[in-house]
This record gives structure tokens, sequence and C-alpha cells, in this order.
């Protein structure tokens, strides 16, 4: 296919895609659902896109992403809790007077400074993820494999610990969370976010240092004979994966409104990366896909099986609640099973394979109308 | 020659995705030879004894061993019945000691095997210097005769030898070749791939020459071994000297 | 359970039920939505506009998890329910207030006593009476029962305990001064091994033990104690008037205090009185114990509550119901049910009971100015 | 800390630290045959909790326990059998999210059978039997526990240094292809694994339970999640680094929270974690990398 | 100045109890082919592995290019343990990692093929030029640096072709027969730029014939990049026929060297390692 074909097909998609989030801006309150689930499948997106640069391009095992994510949001919200109610949210231990002094100071900026307060808050987020993620990089990517994962989780586990202790009531508030968060404008603006983040990944999986990582995924040994210096690099998928982790945490703190510290435990971590592992492992399309798909189905489509069905007045039996996640649990296995190597493989999506599919599938209806052309004859 | 056939092929077709390997190959084994087969590179030589193994299935063809029908058997029922592979590549247990690779050799054998250890630390002193290495820290050539030597634990009937010079000192490689022609002689039938097949035809009883997947030329290790077109491609000889 | 719509044609009504019936306030969220269920057999219609209306509850699951619990707010909000009822738990009532408010629809919590919950949201009621008021309460039972030390053990991370725990602290240190609070512990969620916190306990020697935490934890906390020798009186909050928690904890439970919100051996409304005796029979039907849990109670309140406003509103629509709930005045099985400008229900009495017998007893009941 | 409390508080670290290591082992012999760390475990200990209430429930403690030990066994084999085999072949990732997804199907089943409120873990008598040492006191489950763990440990070490299945399983753990080439049949192998550690599993939910009298379907989480960081604390793969492992880690949570950072319990146990993995890359005992260049 | 390229000065390489590399000093010239032989186990890879920073040394120093990029002393438990000579000789102690030692200029191969397996021939060797690329992670992120990128790609492709693997440029690296993923792992050395080429058994897997190709090809691209090449190997005829010079290795020591003719007729060499050639080969 030719190149200005792609960059044709790619912006037709882009709009129709825009389309669809302007209608369903404008028609909120018909489509809520559809607008709930897939602003939240979007920040997902991001920090499975994250996940899958760091464990999936780099092959560094890491189960931080909580704790990232909780880094992101709790800056984030900070910022994005209004001054006036600051005083409600911390309604157990006060405020701490540096947060108060640093939101008045954000309160006296100019206008447009505070036009573009979230992005700073989401950016400010992702650069304290990054730089949590920058220090205990140096003593934890030496370690291999599994080694690296509990270690990560660890970390995790520790910052949630932090956050929720009494100690630092008066900054995250501890036990009680943070609320009253000033949310995103638009469904527009969450996929901006998300679009952007998720680019500047895929550009970085495709430069000369992406294919570095790959190569550190591929054979530590044989990378590092190729002068590629594991530490630099690991290092660096590493933060950057952790800045977009930050960066999708605060996304969360600003889709929820309100955050606590269970929020960010493990069991999200394993959620992002079965999202990941389902996408397909390498395969940034598939983490997108995945994101999605697990989102809407877990969160919408499966509802359905926590309620009685009845069909005429049988009421078919194990319909009730619990029954979703059970169902929930099944798919997910059979998936893993049936895909063994996620939905995407290592593969990307590629205009060239739709049009495959497509002319395999034009080819596959010629033969059917001929062969039922034929079967009319008779 | 009334020499029965130990282990005979028809038709083996095998293939890896798309790809075919094996473009329908037929030869036979008789018992108590040494057969070769040589083959450039990605002819489909591992890919033959591999499937022998049972460790990949072929896509048509049929494999007889002493009479019965084994193909597409699983790997353990037919290292039961005497048939071992020692794979390409050498494949050593790491994190056993070199000891312990030995034991797992003879893993389906219930008897006393301090005898069989001992022949195979004579046979390879170097393993007895380090019997309690971990076999991952050994060096290459070291690690081809401990795969030899685990082959050897299990007495089998059949032991098909995959490249086991590979990586061996010359005067190593010139053992390993009386080695087999030991084995043979207590009543081993041997099934060789070798890149040196000079050596390997020398050895032989009846050589075979794969070339993509297909089977081009047989006779006895000799006749291979003189033929002009076999020298040429895969002797090395011609032009030197 | 309801009907579907389909099947009879008539006019419906949809009542949000947002409880979470899996995850770890699964438990208690299930007893939440037996009380709206029967008081939906219970009134299964309204009388709007002079037509019947069938009363259909749209039950969604937010799996005791913020995240998930805005989505499924959300999903009850795409059914078009003029009402929601629930949480279980504050803290996913405190995520989905905002999408409540957002789209205008008023949501009654039945036990969420976080005072977040209502506060600064104009869509948000509560039946219940709030952490403040209950810590302060216990606090106060404590002294009166002359206990001079205390400690307390919280769950970190749990915006209930920690906060119930704190009011507590706060306002026995008022009554008995500030060395009154000997030992403060705290332990993590799904922690299942209370025994290193308890030694503490036991060491600090005080005469009560208040240790606000959720049905789950409750036994082990129990358990553990009496088995380590601890003797001093345990004391927790309003999830643990559970039966599940005698039933876990059998005789160990004995003597152990909870507030609660109501009595079910001496019904104080006419509506009390048949819903005790109603509901027994519900519960032996779902196969559960006949102790009411209270937190049944109030959902049940909840709903009654739910259906004078929507009578008075006359009307489906959301925002009418809203404006009738503010006004709203019921004679409910806890009590009489009026709300306050914060949507808080104006309650100043707590039920004082203790485990007897293997069952809740009636000790008292205190009041407490707010 | 009086000196009785001190005992007090090192008794239930070391009863603890049993029932860990018991799990932790189970942890450590899937992942070490499988390299998977298999996220189910946690649940499996969980299911022999249910297990046992409706054992005993109708039969007496003698024959609930075996009951119990043999249902727990062929729980785990058949999620090997289901879940796992057909991953043999497949990416690492994808056997730990079937792990993932084991693990949210048992809890998720267990709370729609059995609803999320705690069921009481019944009673075996002579268990509960409570000594007293002045002012410590203890069941004799307590006791029991470390002490059952080191037998049952010493057996299981010498069955995987000096037996040919040990052998086995430790070479299948390395190379399927080259082990099915010894005449091992890696799936029965595998399945010993997991009758050995889902064995295990039962014994310490027995153990882990009658000390602490209920279950809930999420009551294996957090035990699954510190027994797994004890099996990579003695070096995942290791089975005297699990045990070992498990001691460490329920004793010294015990004695944190006795000291007063019951806040920082958890966020303790990690940092010492990471601390020793700095020190020691893969653990306590865990096998050193053996990758020659 | 001499004209050595690389000096190893008493090399000992001790793992445990086991002396891999005893006190080992040889040197290689520019533009010489230079063959390493010896036992199986003598210590060939270990001493590769030493000069490429895999291994520190236990003992001793390298020189590159007439600078010391290696040296080092018995520390810790090593000192109790140490087997090896020259004890005390060396007393500073530098360490470079792989990928510096590759930057300086010595790029190598594996005796067990180490390729990205999972990915094509062409990446291969367009991931080895990522060490000399010069954009920082922002600009080639941001595709500021395409003229580089696009000078990166042609250099490969120019590479790949002059190891006849054009035609397999996008297959993935695993896939490959034994012989190509050889030259394969050649060419991605060659894309770094060295000027010292290490080759660990080069030849392993291979046939008589395709053996003798390589001895021209080594020729070859000795010629056309400038290289100086330090090659394993146990096929006689080709380090016969090809190696300016010989060093002979057994149990760690250095036990001859020199011009082919004279190690192949060194009695030492043939009792441990050559063997009494059996006639009609060679
Ligand atoms: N796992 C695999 N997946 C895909 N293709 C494969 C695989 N294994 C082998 N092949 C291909 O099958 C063909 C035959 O390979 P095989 O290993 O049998 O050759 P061989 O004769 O043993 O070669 P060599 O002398 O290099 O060992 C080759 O083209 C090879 O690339
Ligand atoms: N990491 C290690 N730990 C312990 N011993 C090792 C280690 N690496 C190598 N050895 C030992 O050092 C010796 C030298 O190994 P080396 O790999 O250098 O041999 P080699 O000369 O390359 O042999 P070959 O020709 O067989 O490849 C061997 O005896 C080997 O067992
Ligand atoms: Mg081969
Ligand atoms: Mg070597």
């Amino acid at each position: 296919m030719k190149n200005s074909k792609k960059i044709t097909y790619s912006i037709i998609l882009a709009v129709i895609i825009l389309a669809f989030l302007f209608f369903l801006e404008t028609n909120k309150a018909n489509y809520g659902m559809a607008y709930t689930v897939l602003m939240k499948g979007a920040i997902l997106a991001v920090v499975a896109v994250s996940m899958n640069l760091v464990t999936g391009f780099t092959g560094l095992f890491s189960l931080g992403q909580a704790g990232f994510m909780a880094i992101g949001a709790y800056i984030t919200a900070i910022f994005l809790i209004p001054t006036d109610t600051i005083q409600d949210v911390y309604y157990i231990s006060g405020v701490s007077p540096a947060i108060m002094n640093f939101k008045n100071l954000l309160d006296s900026t100019p206008g447009w400074l505070q036009v573009i307060n979230p992005y700073i808050a989401l950016m400010t987020g992702g650069l304290a993820a990054a730089l949590f993620a920058a220090l205990i990089g140096i003593p934890v990517l030496r370690l291999k494999s599994d080694y690296l994962a509990i270690a990560t989780l660890g970390f995790s586990e520790i910052m949630r610990a932090i956050i929720s202790s009494p100690q630092l009531d008066t900054i995250t508030n501890g036990s009680y969370g943070l609320k009253k968060i000033h949310g995103f404008s638009s469904i527009i603006q969450t996929f901006t976010i998300a679009a952007v983040c998720i680019t500047f990944m895929v550009l970085l999986i495709r430069s000369t240092y992406g294919r570095a990582f790959k190569a550190i995924r591929e054979d530590d040994t044989a990378a590092e004979a190729m002068g590629i210096n594991l530490f630099k690099h690991k290092q660096l998928s590493f933060v950057v994966g952790s800045f977009f982790s930050g960066v999708s945490g605060g996304m969360l703190a600003m889709f929820m409104r309100s955050i606590d510290s269970k929020t960010f435990s493990v069991s999200l971590t394993y959620d992002i990366l079965l999202i990941v592992v389902i996408g397909g492992i390498g395969s940034v399309t598939g983490s997108v896909i995945s994101a999605l798909l697990v989102t809407v189905s877990k969160e919408w489509w499966l509802r359905f099986f926590d309620n009685p069905l009845y069909i005429g007045s049988f009421q078919v039996p194990f319909f009730r609640t619990g029954f979703r996640m059970v169902v929930f649990s099944i798919i997910l296995l059979a998936v893993v099973l049936f895909y063994q190597r996620g939905l995407m493989g290592k593969s990307e999506f590629s205009w060239e394979k739709i049009g495959k599919s497509v002319s395999g599938l034009k080819g596959f209806i010629l033969k059917k109308t001929s062969k039922g052309g034929s079967n009319h004859v008779k | 020659m009334a020499k029965n056939n130990l282990l005979s092929i028809e038709d083996l077709c095998v293939s890896y995705g798309g790809i075919k390997a094996v473009k329908g190959i037929s030869l036979v084994v008789s018992e108590g030879d040494i057969v070769t087969l040589i083959g450039a590179n990605g002819a489909g030589k591992s890919t033959i004894l591999r499937t022998i193994s049972g460790l990949v299935k072929p896509e048509r063809g049929k494999i007889t061993y002493n009479g019965e029908d084994i193909t597409g058997a699983q790997t353990t029922t037919l290292v039961e019945k005497g048939i071992t592979l020692v794979p390409e590549g050498r494949r050593v247990f790491p994190n056993l000691t070199v000891l312990e690779n030995l034991k797992i050799g003879a893993y389906l054998r219930k008897d006393n095997l301090e005898e069989d250890i001992q022949r195979i630390y004579k046979l390879f002193p170097r393993l007895e210097e380090r019997s309690w290495q971990l076999a991952g820290t050994l060096s290459g050539g070291e690690q081809q005769m401990l795969a030899v030597g685990r082959a050897l634990m299990s007495r089998p009937k059949l032991i098909m030898m995959d490249e086991p010079s590979l990586g061996l000192a010359p005067i190593i490689v010139n053992e390993i070749m009386n080695i087999i022609k030991t084995i043979n002689k207590e009543g081993v039938t041997i099934l060789l791939v070798e890149q040196n097949a000079n050596l390997a035809l020398r050895i032989a009883h009846g050589g075979y020459v794969c070339e993509t997947g297909n089977i081009t030329m047989e006779g006895t290790g000799m006749e291979l071994l003189n033929d002009e077109t076999v020298k040429a491609a895969y002797l090395g000889k011609a032009k030197k000297k | 359970s309801s009907k579907p719509t389909s099947t009879d044609g008539g006019k419906v009504i949809k009542i949000g039920v947002f409880e979470p019936l899996t995850g770890e306030n699964g438990g208690g969220g299930f007893q939440e939505a037996l009380g709206m269920r029967y008081a939906n057999k219970v009134y299964p219609t309204v009388e709007i506009g002079g037509e019947t209306y069938r009363i259909e509850l749209v039950e969604v699951d937010n799996k005791s998890d913020k995240t998930e619990a805005v989505s499924a707010a959300q999903n009850l909000i795409s059914s078009d329910v003029s009402v929601v009822l629930g949480s279980y738990g504050s803290g996913v009532s405190i995520a989905a207030g905002e999408i409540f408010a957002e789209a205008k629809v008023p949501a009654i919590g039945a036990s969420c006593t976080n005072p977040q919950v209502t506060l600064g949201n104009d869509y948000y009621f509560r039946v219940c009476f709030l952490d403040p008021f209950q810590g302060t309460v216990m606090a106060n039972y404590a002294f009166q029962e002359g206990a001079k030390k205390a400690a307390v053990i919280t769950q970190l991370g749990d915006d209930y305990s920690s906060g119930l725990g704190s009011y507590f602290v706060t306002a026995f240190k008022e009554l008995a001064g500030d060395g009154a609070i000997v030992s403060e512990e705290q332990f993590q969620t799904n922690q299942t091994d209370f025994k290193a916190i308890l030694t503490n306990v036991k060491a600090a020697n005080p005469d009560v033990i208040f240790a606000p935490s959720s049905i789950a934890t409750a036994p082990l906390i129990i358990k553990q104690a009496r088995e380590l020798g601890i003797t001093a009186t345990i004391m927790a909050g309003d999830t643990w008037e559970n039966s599940s928690i005698i039933e876990n904890a059998g005789e160990y439970a004995e003597g152990v205090v909870l507030s609660t919100f109501y009595d079910e051996a001496d019904p104080a409304t006419d509506e009390a009185k048949s819903f005790v005796k109603g509901f027994k029979e519900y519960l032996k039907e779902n196969k559960q114990s006949e102790i009411i849990p209270a937190v049944s109670a109030l959902g049940y309140d909840a709903y009654i509550v739910a259906l004078e406003a929507i009578k008075q509103a006359d009307s489906t629509d959301p925002a009418a119901i809203r404006d009738a709930l503010a006004k709203v005045e019921k004679d409910a099985v806890t009590g009489g049910i009026s709300f306050d400008e914060n949507g808080d229900a104006k309650k100043d009495i707590a039920f004082i009971k203790a485990v007897k017998g293997g069952t809740f007893e009636f000790l008292k009941t205190i009041t407490v100015a707010k | 800390m009086t000196l009785s409390t001190f005992f007090q508080h090192i008794l239930t670290g070391i009863s603890l630290g049993g029932a860990y290591a018991l799990i932790a082992i189970g942890y450590t012999m899937v992942y070490g045959i499988l390299r998977l760390i298999n996220f189910a475990h946690g649940d499996i200990f969980m299911m022999a909790g249910y297990f046992m209430i409706f054992s005993m429930a109708s039969l007496p403690w003698q024959i609930a326990i075996p009951m119990v030990c043999i249902l727990t066994i062929i729980l785990g084999v058949v999620i090997e059998r289901v879940a796992y085999k057909p991953l043999r072949t497949a990416p690492r990732m994808s056997i730990m999210i079937s792990a993932i997804a084991v693990s949210y199907l048992l809890q998720n089943l267990a709370t729609y059978l059995f609803t999320a409120l705690p069921r009481a873990y019944p009673e075996i008598p002579f268990l509960k039997k409570i000594f007293q040492f002045g002012t410590v006191s203890a069941s004799l489950v307590t006791f029991i526990t470390p002490v059952l763990t080191i037998l049952l440990v010493i057996a299981l070490m010498f069955l995987i240094n000096h037996t040919k299945i040990g052998i086995a399983i430790r070479g299948v753990s390395k190379d399927f292809e080259t082990a099915q080439l010894m005449g091992i049949r890696i799936n029965k192998v595998i399945s010993v694994t997991f009758v050995i550690g889902s064995f295990l599993a039962a014994i310490g939910s027995i153990l882990y339970f009658t000390d602490r009298m209920s279950v809930t379907p999420f009551s294996g989480t957090l035990p699954g999640l510190k027994c797994f960081v004890a099996a990579v604390l003695g070096g995942i793969g290791s089975i005297p680094g699990a045990v070992v492992g498990g001691f460490v880690i329920g004793i010294s949570e015990t004695l944190l929270v006795a000291l007063g950072y019951s806040t920082f319990s958890d966020a303790f146990t990690f940092a010492l974690l990471i601390v020793i993995l700095l020190f020691r890359p893969t653990g306590l005992f865990g096998e050193k990398n053996i990758d020659k260049v | 100045m001499s004209n050595s390229i690389l000096r190893l000065e008493d090399i000992t390489m001790q793992f445990g109890g086991v002396v891999a590399v005893d006190n080992l000093s040889l040197e290689v010239n520019q533009n010489e082919i230079v063959s390493l032989i010896g036992p199986n186990g003598a210590g060939k890879t270990t001493a590769f592995n030493v000069v490429t920073g895999v291994y520190a040394p236990t003992n001793g120093a390298i020189y590159f290019k007439d600078n010391l990029i290696t040296s080092n002393y018995p520390k810790g438990s090593m000192k109790k343990l140490y087997a090896g000579q020259n004890n005390g000789k060396f007393n500073t102690r530098i360490e470079k990692t792989p990928d510096q030692i590759t930057k300086l200029g010595v790029a190598r191969t594996f005796q067990n093929i180490r390729l990205f397996k999972d990915l094509t021939a062409f990446e291969n060797v367009l991931i080895a030029k990522h060490m000399r690329a010069k954009a920082n992670f922002l600009s080639a992120t941001l595709c500021l640096n395409h003229k580089e990128e696009h000078t990166m790609r042609e250099e490969t492709l120019e590479l790949l072709n002059i190891l006849g693997l054009t035609d397999v440029k996008d297959e993935k690296a695993s896939s490959l027969p034994y012989g190509q993923q050889r030259h394969l792992e050649i060419a991605r050395a060659l894309a770094t730029k060295p000027e010292l080429l290490l080759l660990d058994e080069p030849a392993a897997g291979m046939n008589p014939q395709e053996t003798g190709e390589l001895t021209a090809f080594i020729h070859d691209i000795r010629s056309k990049f400038n290289l100086t090449v330090f090659m394993i190997e146990h096929h006689m005829d080709l380090v016969m026929e090809i190696s300016d010079r010989i060093y002979v290795l057994d149990f760690g020591k250095l036990i001859a060297s020199g011009i082919p003719e004279e190690v192949q007729n060194n009695q030492r060499v043939i009792d441990a390692y050559l063997g009494v050639q059996e006639d009609g080969e060679e």
C-alpha cells in the first residue's frame, strides 16, 4: 500500500473517531455508560501501553505500575482539588500548610496558566513518578525477571503503605483519600491526552532506542556485546514507562474524582498486566484494543449476568449477583488458552493487514454469492 | 545381508508452520549398523531425528521401529523402547551437576548405575574431574561430552546422534568416533548426523545424503566417500592442496 | 426478586440499588440489599398521577471497588433510575456521588456513615447517623461504664474504620484525659493475623478496646483477643451488628458491645413492628440467620423514604424526587426520618447493644447533642 | 516490652512463619518446575479452608482432614491440567495470566457460591487446646505448626535432592524437550509437583485457619502475597529458601507490629525483601543464573 | 609505538577453585588473523569473555591499542583462594562493561549463537548500529534524526549484502539455517564498526565445504573493513590455512604459539589437542 494512501486512511479513521467522541460528548446523557466506560478504557490504555513498553518491549518484568499511578494520582489530585473545598476534604486531620500555600500560589497565577492547570498537574504527576522510578531503578534494575517483578511490586506496596499512613494525614489524607477532584472537561480531552501519550511511546519504540530495548528483551548479554549500555537503556525505558503510568494515574484520579490508597493496590497492577497480556505482549495496538475491550466487557456488557434473566416466565439458573465475575474469569481463561500469545501477538495494526482481510472477505463473499447464484439457477 | 531393519522411514514429510523442512524422505537403518546422514546446513537432518524421537509430529509418512509403527508416538514411549537422541546443541541440564546429568540419562533404568557411570568416566575423564560441577558452567566441549555420555547411560538399542562432534577438539573428535565404533560393536545401532562427513562416512556401514528436505543419494560409507559429487559438496577436499 | 418490565406492560418506575455484592464488603452489601429487596416485596407499587407504577429495582454491583463504582453508578444512570439507594461502605458512595449529582439523580445512603458522603453534595441523602456521632457515642458509653483506659484498633486505608476510630479517640480523650488512649494500633486490609497487635494491646492493659472494622475482620479480632487472654470489653460500631460475627466468633463474642441504628426487640414504630415480623420470614426464605442485621433495616428504610418522596413528588422525575426528599418526613423502622440541610437524617439516638447468649441484646440508648 | 510479651510475640511469629513456610513451598515448587508464579496458590489455600468447613459439617475431624487434603490435591491437579497444561509452549506471561484468571475464578466462584460473608472455621478440638505458661498462652496448633513444617520440609528436601523424581523435577524445570528424551513423562512430574504443593497448602490451611478461625473468599489473598514474597526472599525455586523466607517474614512482621510499626509492617517486609535482593539478587538460597556466555 | 592492537598481560581467571585461564599473556597485532586453539575446557572462551568484559579477570591486565582497558587483582574471598601467579604485580582495578569495550572497537560473536531471535535479520544488524548513533532519546523519538536513521539503514543493508543475507533480511533470526545465523552474527558484530573482531568457533556446525568458504570470507572482511581477527576454532583446516599466528591453550596455560607450521608439529600440541591424524584426513 502506498504511504499517501495509508495517511489518508489514518486521517479518515481519526476523523471518524473524533466525530464519534463528539457525538458522545453532546449526547452524554443518553450514552452515559459508553461515555464512562470508554473514558476509563482510554486511561487504562495509557498505562497498559506504558507497562508494555517496560515489560513487553524491554523485557523488564515490572509490577510497580500501581505505585507509579498512585504517585501521579495523588499529585494530580492535590493540584486539582478546588481550594475552597480543600478543608472539607482533609476533614479529619486538616490540611498541611505547605499544600495550602501551594494551592494559594496556584490560584494567584494568571488565568491562562489556570486553564492549562490539569495538563501541568498530569505532567507533574508523571514527572514525580519518573523521578521515583529513576531512584529505585538504580538498585532494582540489576535484578532479573521475577526478582525484578517482586521488587517493583514491593515498591508499589511500600508506596501504598506510605500514602495510607496516618503520619501523612495532612498531605495524602491517609486512610480517607482525596475527593472533589476536578474531572475531565470532556471525553475528547481524555482521548486526546491518551492519544498523545500513546503516540509518544509508539514513536519511542520505533526509534533506535526502542530497538535497543527490544535487543535487551531478546538477549541482554548479546545486547551488551553490541555496545548497548544495559543500565542506561533499562533505566530509560523504566523511567519513561513510569512517567506515563504516573500520567495515567493522574487521569484516573480525574476520572474517579475521588481516590484513596486502596485504589492502587496490587490488584490494579494485575488488572493492567492482564490487559497487556490479553492484548499481546509487545503489541501497542494489542494493549489499546484490549484495554477498551476488557473494560467495556467487564464493566458493561457482562453486567446482565448479575441480574436474574427470564425467558418467558422461566428464570434462567445461575444468573445472579457475582455471576458476572465468574463468567469474566472464565472468559479470561478461555482467551488466554485460545490466544496463547494474546489477541495481537507481537504484531501491530496495519492498513496492509486490514486491506488483506478486506480483500479476503470480498473474495469470500464473492464466492458465496456466485455459489448462491449457481444455486439459484438450479 | 540378512540384517533385520531396526528402523525404517517411508515418505516422511515435516513442516514448521508453513515451511516444509522434510519433503518425503525414506531411509532404512539395519540392526547393528552405523548409518550416517550428511548434508548441508538446513537440509533437514536434525528435523528427521527429532521426528523419529517424537519431538516433532510428522505431516505425512510412516516410521517403523522393530516392525512396529511408531509414527507420532510419544517421546517417552520411544525412550522406553530403546531409542535415544543426543540432541543438537548439547542440551545438558544446566542446573544439575555432571553426575546428576548422567543419572537422569538412566531415568528409566532401575538397576545399579555405578558400572555405567565408571564407563562414561573412563571414556571422558574430564567429566569425572568435574562430576560435582553444574553442567551449565562447563565449556562447550565438556557439555558435548556430557551429552554423549548421558545418552549412553540409558543403554539404548538405537542411539541417534545429532552432530556429536560439534565444538570438540580434534583429538576428542577422533575419540568420539572410536567410542561410536565401540558401542556399535557392543550391539547398539547408530544413526549419526555429522557435519564432519569424512569421519562419519569412514565408520558408517551406510549413508544417506540429504539436500533441502530430500534424500539425494545413498550407499555404503565407502561408496559415498569415493563419490565425486559428495567429495565436491561435503568433503571439502576437491580444491585442497 | 422483581420481574422484568416487558412481560406485564404496565408503567414502571426504577429504583437503583447501588451495593457491593462481591469484593471486600460483599457480605454487608448483600444484607443491605436484602432489606431493599424485601421492602420492594412489601411495597411493589406506587401511585403517581393517579396511575399505578410498578417499582423495579435495578441492582448493580460496585464490587467494593472505587474504580468500578464510577461505572457501576453510571450504569444505574443509564438504566434511567429515578432514585438510587446505597451503598454499604462510604468510599464507593463518595466516588459515585459526583456521578449522581451530575446526572441530578438523588441517592439515599443506608448505612454509609462517613460525613463526606453528603457533604457538599445536594443529591446525596442518608438515613443513618454519622461517624462523628457514633464515635462520640461509644466514647461516652465507655466512659459512663467506668472505662479509664482505651485501646483503639483500626484498619489502614479504610475511611470507615479510621474515621470512627479517630472520632472515638478525640471524644474519649476529652472525657477521660489525654493519656486515656493507651494503645492505637492499625492493621492492613485483608490481614487475618491480629495476634501481634493484640499482644501489644494486652500489654497496655486497657479497660475497653474499640475496634470498628469490617464483618470479616471482627470475629478474627474477637477470637484472637480472647485466646490471648485479653478480658477487656471489646467495642465497635454499627457494622458489627451482624449475626455472622456471632456465628464465627461463637462464645468468644459474648460481651462484645456495639452501637447501632435500631433495636429489633423494641420496635419503635408500626412500620418497625411489621418489618421485624415479615423480615425474619424473608431471611429464612433466603437461608440467612434470623437475627436482623441493622443494615437490612436501614436498607428497608432507605427504600420507604424513597417511596415516600416519590409519592410526594408525584412524579418519576429525579429532580422532583430530590426536592421532595429534602422535605420528607417518614416514620421508618429505625425511627422517624427527616433530613437536615446536609441531607443527613436528623438522628440523635444510638442504640447500644451487647452480645449475650448468642444474640444482640439491647443495653441502652445514648443521646449526644451533635 | 516485658519478657513474657516478647515470648508471646516470638511464639506468634514462629507459628505464623510456619504456616507461611508451608504455603511458600507450594509457590516455590511450582515455580521451580514451571517457572510460573502460581497466583492461584493462595486461593487453593482458601478453597481448602472451605473444604474443611463443609467436611467437618458432617464428618469427624479424623476423616475430614484427609478428605480436605485429597480435595485440595484434586483441585490443584485439575487446575494444572485445565489452565496450565495447554500452555506448555506459550510465553511465560500467558501462563501467569492464566494463573491470575484461575485466582479470580476461585475468588469469584467462592463469593458466588458461599457469599462474601465470613464462615466460621470448625474447631479441631485437640489442636485448640490452650497451654498457659505464666502470662504467655498459646494453643497446641501454635507449637505444632513450626514442628510439622520442619518435618515436612526435611522429607521434601530428601525427595528433591536424593530421589529420581527429585532429579527429574529439577531437570524438567530447565528443559521439557530434553527431559522427555530422558524418558521422563513431564506431565506426570508436573502433576506430582502440584500434588505436593497442594497437599502442603491443605496442611498449611488447616493450621492457619485453625488459628484464625474464619474463611472468606479473600482469605487467600494476603497470605498468598506474603508467601510469594517469602518464596522470593528465600530464593524462588529453593525449598529451604521458602522455609527460611516464611519464618523470616512471619517473625519480622510480628515483631514490627509488636514494636508499634504496624502501619509499615508490610512496607518493612517489602523493604527487607528489596534490601536482601540487592545483596543477593536471587534471594537467600536462590540458584545463581547459570547463563554461560 | 608497537603495532599491537590487543595485549593480555598475565591474565588469570578463576571460578571458585577452577582456574579457567592461568597466567595468560598474548598479543594480537594490527591486521593480523590470530587463532586461539586448545582442548575443550582449556579456557579459550573464557579468555574472550575476559577481553570483552563479560568477566573481570581475577588477576592481570589487558591493553587495547596500548591503552590499559582492564586490570584487576584478587580481592575479597578470592585473596585466599587465588591459585595463579603474579600475585601482587597488579594494583589498579579497571573493569569495563562489555558495552564500553565494544564502544572502544572490539566486537565478538558467541560460541553458542546469541542472536535476537524474534527480530528480523535486518533488525538484528540495525540494532548494533545504535551504539554509534548520535541522537538522544528525545530527538530520536520525535523523529528529528531521520538523516542519521537513514544512513543507519543504508549501512545495514550494505552489510547484509556483503554477508549474503539480503534475501532473508526480513526473516526472523531464529528461523534461519544455522550457517546463516553464524553469518548474521558476524554481520551484527561488524555493524558496531570494530577494529578487532573476536570470533568464537565461527565454523562450528558447518561442513568442510562451508568451512572452506569461510576462509575466503574472513580474508575478505579483513581487508574490506581493515580488521584484526582473533578467532577460536577447532576446525584445523581453517585454522592452519587462515591464521597468521596461533596460540595454544591447555588447562588455561599457554603451551605453544607461533606460525601454523610450528604449532602443527609441536609435540605438546599434538599430544594435548591435535592427536594423531588418521590417514586421509589431512
Ligand atoms: N523451529 C523451527 N521453526 C521454523 N523453521 C525451522 C525450525 N527448525 C528448523 N527449521 C527450518 O527447517 C529446515 C531444516 O532444519 P534442520 O535443523 O532440520 O536442518 P539440519 O539439516 O539439521 O541443519 P544443520 O546442519 O544446520 O543443523 C531449515 O530451513 C530450518 O530453518
Ligand atoms: N562460570 C563458570 N563457573 C565455573 N566454571 C567455569 C565457568 N565458566 C567456565 N568454567 C570452566 O572453565 C573452563 C574453561 O571454560 P571455557 O568455556 O573457557 O573453555 P573453552 O576453552 O572455550 O572450551 P571449548 O572449546 O570446549 O568451548 C572449563 O573447565 C569450564 O568448566
Ligand atoms: Mg541440525
Ligand atoms: Mg569455548
